[in-house]
């Protein structure tokens, strides 16, 4: 049977070493774990800070579907996603998967589809706060994430 | 017997699409008639000016019906919270 | 200019969030980490640990060769690889590697690059110590190994 | 003038390679005509017993010359540290 997956979706910022001694504590059978963290760029300086909206409870339970196609596509032995909403300042993270497996490449693959399906299934989406106070535009998405999600 | 009226439906907005709205979300009796997500975006756009400008490239419009997903041609019938955003930039 | 690598060889236990900080510290260019983590398996607890016997100055020297055509190859902002010797026992870290880049794909890419030519082409080699204390079997290389370190 | 004896080589060994040969290193001067890591892997499994058992398969044998791999074709003039090994399994 596949673990239950973490999904957690939340404005405060969220702890890499806890959520991994989450997923490790009391067993020995994983042999690698790939951890992706997004982080919120100052894009060459001009970013005062990220403001991420979000569709509460479709997020949830969007990531939750996108999670339970890793399970059930690679063996994976611990599965995590943490998203952040709200406002986000150069620097901090933003978004957190943790997958973990025996062997590299289930990790390895799980991780990167996720942050794929993330990316283009999960419904967040970003505004830009300039430094000098004024609203920024939103964020475009782009065509290389959609292309990025079609390669699995 | 008359078929009962349609009880009225939650409508959903984010992004720029809630913006240009001007509202976060509504409930409105949809009229007879509309069967798939491109008809109901077809009128949101005959709304009035916001909703001209909110709807006016109808094919980058994602929609979720009760929290999934929909393409463009999914049957709306028995949504009861219907969502309208842009293509969605998270991550 | 591509970053420095840093690349270790140590017997003592490495700390990913500390590894993980200097890469990002003082710098909000980075919006994608990826760090993997291989760890020592129970191997369904008939382990009691793993011997790693490693070739002192050739360790450093080929990890740090591959970390050059990584930082060659993809827009790395950081990039760190440490790889433990000596006796680890089940569910102890033994190797990690980080990448850090301005979007995702390269840091994914350059982490799972680094982890296939790290398993083919650092000089590293496993032995078992079974539970109840006697020596076992050398680990012998895996052929899907050097096919996965043959995709690129 | 007579050419000058040949210095010599450092030579280390790994894991099972190790093992069998029953010590880590040794320096040893190589004979003359042997000019790839395959015509230095051939003798070394003429050395007696223990090197016959831990060159027996040749082909698996990994070299390096100065901590760098080396193919069986590569020559081997100059280097003054000559790594035997098996296939690594790191990581």
């Amino acid at each position: 049977m596949p673990p239950a997956a973490t999904i957690r979706i939340q404005s405060e910022p969220f702890d890499v070493p806890a959520e991994t001694a989450r997923l490790t504590a009391g067993r020995a059978d994983i042999g690698g774990i790939v951890a992706f963290t997004g982080l919120c760029r100052d894009e060459g300086g001009r970013l005062e800070a990220l403001e991420l909206e979000h569709y509460p409870g479709m997020a949830e339970e969007e990531i939750g579907r996108v999670a339970e196609t890793a399970l059930a596509r690679w063996p994976l032995l611990g599965l995590t996603a943490i998203h952040r909403h709200g406002l986000i300042r150069p620097g901090e993270d933003i978004v957190l998967v943790i997958a973990a497996s025996a062997h590299r490449r289930a990790a390895f693959e799980a991780a990167d589809f996720m942050m794929d399906y993330l990316k283009t299934r999960a419904p967040f989406w970003k505004r830009e706060h300039l430094i000098g106070g004024t609203k920024g535009p939103w964020v475009e998405a782009r065509a290389e994430d959609d292309a990025a999600a079609a390669r699995w | 017997m008359t078929a009962d009226p349609a009880p009225p439906v939650k409508l959903v907005y984010f992004a720029w699409v809630r913006e240009r709205v001007g509202m976060p979300d509504e409930s409105v009796a949809l009229p007879e008639g509309l069967a798939t997500v491109a008809d109901l975006i077809a009128w949101q756009r005959s709304r009035g000016e916001e909703y001209a400008h909110a709807f006016e490239h109808a094919d980058i419009i994602r929609v979720a019906l009760d929290k999934r997903h929909a393409p463009h041609g999914a049957l709306i019938a028995g949504a009861r919270e219907i969502a309208f955003f842009p293509p969605m930039t998270g991550g």
